[in-house]
């Protein structure tokens, strides 16, 4: 089974992880339009390429972000939320 | 002994024609280019040509004919689902369909096995009633079952599974039905081909030339094609193709895996689903089972196979059929569902004139081949989206309004 | 009638036999013996037993091919088991074999005339015929009643069988003489070795390819020794590495169960399938590969056949012609494919015996006798420069055996699995690695080095490289593998014969012509090929014939093998039952600390998630329904207790924590007076309603709130996400497995609780939606008074510890007033009376807050909460549904019985001008009311009061409700609070 | 308002809140004996936790030994120990009294800035035994026995399915996890552990 390694609990089966999804930006909502705001809720950047996302160590309940090719599911690094 | 199969005892020569004509290179304009040789490209190519006379059209494919997902599905059809939008669609897929063999002259196997949606809990117990309701508002046949029913039609099965998710019904949908998934393909391809569409295999298409939001052409391996109407129906790679024209949608890509036993005599008649354990089986004309879960957990584009998978689906496997345990795995294989934020497909017109899209198909495209070839040439030939599908616009998710297909697709087969 | 063992050969230097335990089986109905250690095909074989399978479409006699663990010809079953392969499985005492897919017996199988019907049965056959819509149904049965091959026992209870974790350094695939050699070596350098190999021992092709010379065996057992007497070596045989999955994850499968190993470095030295020659009638049984008689000779101490005719093209064929001549086989002809073979000292020493060789010349025919069981001879003859052969210059040979030795392809599967790329190789005429991926090596014959000396090198270039890849001490000294100098492998082991019948694919019976047809009929491209003739797609998964079909399409096409390319190789490389990949199939189970005493309360349980919940509390006389009614009706009148410690129990601490639950959820909380309750509702960012509860402010910087059951863990993973996020200045804590929590409900609630604590109960000092720390029966507890019943009632939650303590305190307090303990059922009934909604049953995966009427709880007007902006959008839009509540009156309803007739169920639609206007999301009768109660989302014309709501039932009876108010019990809320309030 | 909610010692007590106990040498063996013996631990420590950026510093100043890397831990002179899970949680096994000051310290919650205290009410295992590899290599993914494992180390991982903790106190394993999965969890691994030989079960001592 792939590995992900968690920047706390080391190199553990991607079994023990949870996917959240690629780092989005919120827009501003004050000044978004509604079309704008769908697309932040909705819309996605499908195609494949090196993306950094959300994932959780589930038995600690460790959130970090995980640098990863969705092409390959090679994965470059990861490391705690703001430490990048 | 069918006349058919006599020509080949008679004929030393093999009497068959060519099914798909080769063409050297590519034309320097098409009326409608079509990416995507799999089951729903070939469908649109056949009914633009047979229903619209279109036939100036070329179909793009970077790897073979219904290498896609059309050849790594599980090939189950059935039309219980839950919005009307959603049963009128397969309904008119599931006729269709029916006729498929003798329209193309070829064994598409189209076998009406019924089909079980298990329920183990009261709340998919609420679901499945749901979707009975609204099915046999609109003519379909599919009704709520109770175990004893469930019991008759797979004597072996534990009902109990193990004593973890004990079955309290199902949603029953006789027609649900399987079907040979390559030759559906090579149905659509060779009565397209015949009809003078060009397949084009091996060719990847590179990029797609608009002018002032209107597309122009095509940009290919095999050099530059014109054309005013390009249909983009490449499933697992649509965000690839839409990052070309600087579209967004919600499509998401996750691989969907299967796996197939050894060949063995026939015991299983119907379609079994289960919601809650997240698997489905059924056993093919040769003896196999094969045997499917739900997505995998992460976004991938690749077709590779987990171990993990075949144990999960193995052990949840056991529990409702014990005697799967000495039944032996040959193979597993991978596709790339598209897959929606609401389970329904994005289909019609988009913001680039001339740029029309077959997606978002997740783990629900096979069984929609025929209507959406019927319903996306209708839209490509009239510029005009076909009533079947306006509840599947490109634009619903700005508007809010997105299909509540959500609760038919517990696990999406 | 009892067997002899007339092939049975004296003692052989290396066989694998004990022939002190002699092994008693049947196999179709007749008595056979075979010795420890035979594999049920050798033991059959040494009694003199051709026909040991019929093949899958024109049930051909078959026998032995290849014996090398893929050899399908014979699948047997056994009233244990099905689709055993005979070819390598250890015989057993006792075994009762019958061959799979026969019709009255292997010998007569009645099917065989299907071999008559070939000419009807082109490639792709199935797809030509058949399809009138009317007929189908009748020739699909036809068809499933002839395919599949064992016979599933559909009576057989689940095997639970275990799995294994297991880590290495270096994992050798393959003990032959390269995988020893690796081991060997990445060991010597420090690393903890794992080799697995599919045989019952070490040693492989160097076991059995004597070449007529048992001192061959010397080397061997010298490498064996050495391993063996390495302590960082484990040595696992009869193991099968079936897959590569990322990160050096490997499945071993062995008769027990399964393995998924992780190493730091993988060795592949799988080796070779030896491929079996094309012509016509080369499935007759007694035609088998080299290495089938070799192993048969060497292994099982079996003589082959009588008189042999070898069909050769490479240096091993002459091996294998030399162990059957010691063996006492008399060799009537060689035919060597090739018209120069080189110089090779074991092909001098066959001609030195004596033995008639001819070069260039192939077996263009097999003639059998015996309807086909038994093969009678060969016509060989000389061959064209195009491949043909020459048949007029042909001659009949007599013989009772073949052995084909033309050629291999490389067991590349794992290589394939962990993505190398394979490249061509001219030299060996065979796929070689050319880029293999971090961590995978390769040597030996799948890394295309055959001869001996060179394999060893090979073997401890590749170990020693994946040690230092481990990180262990980089070698001085890489042995340096010479070129290959000799080919073993034939280009085009293939003659074509007018009449066909010349196998490629054994599994499937596919013939050589039945690959030009495909690609006459446009299936030239080497997966379409395998689609449309069903090539490698059998049990075998194509690795006798894939070669040969590559070879077949790339002389079509006029291409080499490698722009052909090959089809993808997907786990397993050999079948895996799917007992081992189940293993024990863990379901964990949560409990309340109350467990006990509910099952001592006649709880019947239901699950919710993992949790196991009471449904109801079963009373002796009662139904179901009457029980639920009953404890629901006690709440109403007594007072009852139920058990929620099921609930997610978070907590939010520090300066921001206000602020924090100010953005997760829709409503206020910076205002909650310290000491007071509030409902929550959350929604997710496109505005849908996913989860609720109750916040209470324990103190000003500390809240203490619930979630739903089902929302527990992923509600406090996200909330946990957000607030890593927004770097707030609070933390949260996940209580929900350390607190138990009761609810106490009823009139009578208060005078309960009172007997068990000092603190003030009076609706003055504790009022309704308050919350306190106080003590319960000497346990310090948090008290909620909540209504969600729609009574006086006391959330209580206490340290999980005492939660049984808690619980018999209650229920011994509340004797006196007439308490019982209630379930989920009886809880859903009274919220229903109370119109409070369930989510995920009165919501699904669309509902916005307005929808559910919760429009009231929603502050659009906050600075910020996850789904605002979205809700504010949907705002502007007309709304689609409504949810509202309903009666129906029932006339002369019996009350005992669980339905009516007449009774509506959830999920019923409302039906207005034929058409779909509405759902039931919740529906019962209310024992309080006295009438069926429920609510409906309903399209916003009918959500008046007052409004009539046509249902359909299952039974497609129309029924009437009228819409009403909510709540439907008590709307002033009387019962659950103080006048005052 | 706002008094400590937790382990009082006062308040009564069920035999075993995680039922456990019903199991107890079920299987016969003495513990001398038992190729693997289990003991419920539960009860037989207090056990209190908290977290927070402020907690390290928060605890050394009252004189606990804090475990300078994540997931390692330290012993206590009283027998119990100080277990840092990741970076800013711990987990603190001691005797009743030393924790009712630490709890008090600690709480109303809010009270110090950056400190949380958390409610500990796990089941409590430990496991030892010859057999104890053979069954972890059937329960357990992480490779608790690697060479280059740290002997102070903290295992935070899932263990059949259920989310637990782990170390190592000489030759023996202690595990916690959410009580409400202690009879479950307790279940599972003694049959598991019958596969792998004889067992005892027991009330640790």
């Amino acid at each position: 089974m792939k590995i992900m390694t968690c920047p706390i609990n080391g190199p553990r089966l991607i079994s023990e992880f949870t996917y959240w999804g690629e780092c989005q930006t919120m827009p501003e909502p004050a000044d978004c339009t509604d079309a704008q705001w769908a697309d932040y809720v909705f819309n996605k950047s499908g195609a494949p390429g090196i993306k950094h996302e959300w994932w959780c160590h589930t038995p600690s309940n460790t959130w970090f972000i995980a640098v990863r090719d969705t092409m390959s599911d090679v994965i470059e690094k990861t490391f705690l939320y703001g430490q990048q | 002994m069918p006349w058919r199969l006599l020509k080949f005892a008679m004929s030393d020569r093999h009497p068959e024609p060519r099914m798909f004509t080769p063409h050297a290179q590519l034309k320097s304009s098409y009326d409608v280019v079509i990416i995507g040789a799999g089951g729903h490209g070939l469908a649109s190519a056949y009914y633009l040509a047979r229903d619209h006379g279109i036939t100036n059209v070329a179909v793009i494919e970077q790897g073979y004919i219904g290498g896609g997902n059309t050849g790594r599905n599980t090939t189950i059809i059935r039309s219980n689902y839950l919005t009307p939008e959603g049963v009128k669609f397969y309904d008119e897929s599931v006729r269709l369909w029916q006729d498929l063999s003798t329209d193309f002259d070829l064994n598409l196997f189209y076998s009406t096995r019924g089909h079980f949606t298990l329920a183990h809990t009261d709340a998919s117990m609420r679901t499945m009633r749901w979707r009975a309701e609204v099915n046999k508002h609109y003519g379909i046949d599919s009704e709520l079952v109770y175990p004893d029913f469930i019991q008759k039609a797979v004597p072996s099965m534990d009902m109990s599974c193990a004593g973890h998710a004990p079955i309290l019904g199902a949603l029953y949908h006789a027609p649900g039905a399987i079907a040979r998934h390559d030759a559906v393909a090579w149905g659509y391809g060779r009565g397209a081909d015949m009809r003078g569409v060009e397949i084009h295999q091996q060719t990847r298409v590179l990029d797609i030339l608009t002018q002032g939001g209107r597309v122009t052409g095509v940009k290919t391996s095999r050099g530059d094609i014109a054309c005013g109407k390009v249909l983009c129906a490449v499933a697992g790679s649509t965000p690839r193709i839409l990052k070309m024209l600087g579209l967004r949608t919600p499509i998401y890509i996750h691989p969907l895996q299967a796996m197939v036993s050894e060949p063995m005599k026939q015991w299983l008649d119907p379609i079994l689903v289960s919601g809650s354990l997240h698997v489905y089986i059924s056993q093919t004309a040769r003896g196999e089972l094969v045997m499917g879960a739900s997505l995998d957990p992460y976004e991938l584009h690749s077709t590779r196979s987990t171990l993990d998978f075949t144990e999960s689906l193995s052990a949840h496997m056991v529990e409702m059929l014990p005697q799967l345990s000495q039944v032996k795995v040959v193979r597993q294989w991978a596709g790339m569902a598209d897959m929606t934020p609401d389970f329904a497909p994005i289909m019609g017109k988009t913001p680039v004139k001339g740029f029309y899209l077959d997606a978002g198909w997740g783990t629900w495209g096979f069984k929609a081949t025929p209507v959406s070839g019927k319903t996306m040439s209708y839209t490509v030939a009239n510029d005009r989206t076909h009533p079947l599908i306006e509840g599947f616009a490109f634009d619903r998710f700005e508007r809010y309004a997105l299909t509540g297909e959500k609760g038919a697709a517990s696990v999406g087969h | 009638m009892a067997s002899n063992n007339s092939m049975r050969l004296p003692l052989q230097p290396g066989e694998w036999l004990d022939r002190g335990t002699v092994l008693p089986f049947r196999f179709e109905g007749r008595s056979y013996s075979g010795f420890a250690g035979d594999s049920i095909s050798a033991a059959l074989w040494a009694a003199g037993q051709h026909t040991l399978g019929r093949s899958f479409k024109y049930h051909r006699p078959r026998g032995i091919l290849t014996l090398a663990n893929h050899d399908i010809n014979v699948m047997l079953q056994t009233p244990q088991a099905m689709n055993i392969r005979g070819d390598v499985q250890a015989l057993c005492a006792g075994m009762e074999l019958v061959a799979v897919n026969t019709a009255g017996g292997v010998e007569n199988d009645r099917n065989r005339y299907m071999g008559l019907l070939a000419r009807f049965l082109p490639v792709g056959f199935y797809y030509k015929a058949f399809h009138t819509k009317a007929l189908f149904p009748l020739w699909e049965r036809v068809i499933r009643n002839f395919s599949g091959l064992g016979q599933l026992d559909l009576a057989k209870p689940a095997l639970h069988t275990p799995k294994r974790y297991d880590f290495c350094d270096v994992l050798v695939i393959g003990a032959g003489v390269s995988g020893l050699q690796a081991a060997l070596h990445a060991a010597r350098a420090g690393a903890q070795v794992v080799v697995v190999d599919e045989n019952a021992r070490s040693g492989g092709s160097a076991s059995y390819q004597l070449g007529g010379n048992a001192a061959a065996l010397e080397a061997l057992r010298e490498l064996q020794n050495a391993v063996a007497a390495e302590p960082l070596i484990r040595v696992l045989t009869d193991t099968t590495a079936v897959g590569y999955y990322a990160d050096h994850w490997v499945a071993l499968i062995d008769a027990q169960c399964m393995t998924k190993l992780r190493a730091k470095a993988v060795v592949v030295a799988s080796g070779s399938f030896e491929l079996p020659a094309v012509f016509r009638h080369n499935d007759i049984p007694g035609i088998m590969t080299g290495g089938a008689a070799q192993r048969l000779i060497n292994r099982y101490a079996v003589r082959p056949m009588h008189t042999a005719v070898a069909l050769v093209a490479n240096s091993e064929g002459f091996t294998a012609v030399l162990d059957a001549l010691r063996a006492g086989v008399k060799v009537a002809a060689v035919a060597d494919m090739r018209m120069q073979a080189p110089a090779c000292a074991a092909r001098d020493e066959v001609r030195a015996a004596g033995v008639r060789v001819l070069d260039g010349w192939a077996i263009y025919e097999a003639h059998a006798g015996d309807s086909g069981r038994r093969l009678t001879g060969v016509t060989i003859a000389p061959l064209l420069a195009n491949g043909d052969a020459n048949a007029r210059a042909g001659e009949q040979v007599a013989c009772d055996g073949v052995i084909m030795s033309v050629g291999y392809a490389p067991a590349a599967n794992l290589l394939y699995q962990a993505g190398t790329s394979m490249g061509w190789s001219d030299t060996v005429q065979q796929f070689v690695p050319a880029t293999l991926p971090a961590g995978i090596f390769a040597c030996g014959r799948v890394n295309g080095v055959y001869d001996s000396a060179a394999k060893a090198l090979d073997g401890q270039r590749a170990g020693m490289l994946a040690a230092a890849h481990c990180g262990f001490a980089s070698p001085q000294l890489v042995p340096h593998v010479p070129e290959a100098l000799r080919c073993p492998s034939h280009p085009w082991p293939i003659v074509a014969h007018p009449q066909g019948k010349n196998f490629v694919d054994f599994d499937e019976d596919l013939q050589l012509k039945d690959f030009y047809n495909a690609a006459q009929e446009g299936y030239d491209n080497i997966e379409l090929m395998k689609r449309y003739t069903t090539n490698g797609m059998g049990p075998s998964q194509g690795k006798h014939s894939n070669m040969t079909a590559l070879r077949v399409l790339a002389r079509i096409l006029g291409k080499t093998p490698i722009e052909v390319g090959t089809t993808t190789a997907r786990p397993f490389y050999h079948p895996v039952p799917i007992s081992h990949l189940a293993g024990r199939g863990f379901t964990p189970e949560r409990h309340t600390p109350m467990r006990a005493l509910h099952a001592q309360a006649g709880a019947v349980w239901m699950a919710a998630g993992m949790w196991q919940r009471p449904e109801y509390y079963a009373v002796a006389g009662r139904s179901r329904m009457q029980c639920i009614r009953e404890e629901a009706m006690n709440v109403r009148e007594k007072v009852g207790l139920i058990d929620v410690g099921t609930l997610g129990k978070l907590e939010v601490i520090g300066p921001q924590a206000a602020e924090f639950l100010e953005r997760v959820y829709i409503s206020r909380y910076a205002n909650l007076a310290v000491g007071m309750t509030r409902y929550a509702v959350m929604c997710d960012e496109s505005g849908v309603v996913i989860d609720d509860g109750v916040v209470a402010r324990l103190a000003d910087q500390h809240f203490y709130f619930t979630t739903t059951t089902s929302g527990a863990a992923t509600v406090y993973r996200e909330l946990s996400r957000l607030n890593t996020m927004w770097r707030m200045d609070c933390g949260i804590v996940n209580h929900t497995g350390a607190f138990a929590g009761v609810n106490v409900a009823g009139p009578q609630a208060r005078k309960v609780l009172a007997t068990l604590t000092s603190a003030d109960l009076d609706g003055a000092a504790f009022p309704y939606l308050g919350v306190r720390e106080i003590d319960v029966a000497g346990i310090p507890a948090r008290a909620m008074r909540v209504g969600f019943v729609g009574e006086w009632g006391y959330e209580i939650h206490v340290p999980a510890e005492h939660g049984a303590a808690l619980w018999q305190a209650l229920m011994q307090a509340g004797a006196a007033f007439g308490i019982r303990p209630f379930g989920v059922e009886a809880q859903r009934l009274l919220r229903l009376e109370k119109g409070h909604i369930i989510i995920g049953q009165d919501t699904d995966g669309l509902t916005v807050p307005r929808e559910a009427a919760l429009g009231w709880a929603t502050k659009l007007d906050k600075p910020f909460f996850i789904g605002q902006r979205s809700l504010q959008a949907i705002a502007k839009r007309p709304q689609k549904q409504t949810l509202v509540g309903f009666t129906l009156d029932i006339p002369g309803m019996d009350t005992s019985q669980d339905s009516h007739p007449n009774m509506p169920s959830e999920s019923h639609l409302v039906i207005v001008d034929g058409e779909i206007s509405g759902r039931i999301t919740s529906v019962a009768f209310s024992p309080a009311l006295g009438q069926v109660i429920g609510m409906a989302f309903v399209t916003p014309g009918l959500s008046a009061v007052g409004t009539r709501l046509p249902f359909r039932l299952t039974s497609g009876k129309m029924v009437d409700a009228q819409v009403v108010a909510l709540p439907f019990y008590d709307a002033a809320g009387a019962c659950q609070k103080e006048a005052s309030a | 308002m706002n008094t400590p909610v937790n382990t009082a010692t006062h308040a009564p007590r069920s035999s075993s809140p995680f039922e456990l106990a019903q199991h107890w040498s079920a299987e016969g063996t003495g513990p001398g004996t038992a190729d693997l013996t289990m003991s419920d631990r539960s009860l037989q420590t207090a056990r209190w936790g908290c977290k927070g950026p402020a907690a390290p510093q928060w605890l050394a100043e009252r004189g606990l030994p804090v475990p300078p890397d994540y997931n390692s831990y330290r012993p206590l002179a009283t027998g119990g120990l100080v277990a840092r899970l990741g970076v800013t949680e711990f987990l603190i096994e001691s005797d009743a009294p030393t924790l009712a000051v630490l709890r008090r310290a600690a709480m109303p919650a809010g009270k110090v800035h950056g400190l949380y205290p958390v409610l500990r009410q796990e089941a409590a295992l430990q496991l030892e035994g010859s057999a104890l590899h053979t069954l972890l290599r059937q329960v357990c993914s992480v490779d608790l026995q690697a060479r280059e494992n740290p002997p102070d180390a903290v295992f935070l991982t899932t263990m059949v399915g259920v989310g637990v903790t782990l170390l190592w106190r000489g030759d023996a394993l202690l595990l916690w996890a959410d009580g409400t999965m202690g009879s479950y969890l307790w279940d599972t691994l003694a049959e598991v552990a019958l596969g792998c030989g004889s067992l005892c079960t027991r009330p640790a001592i």
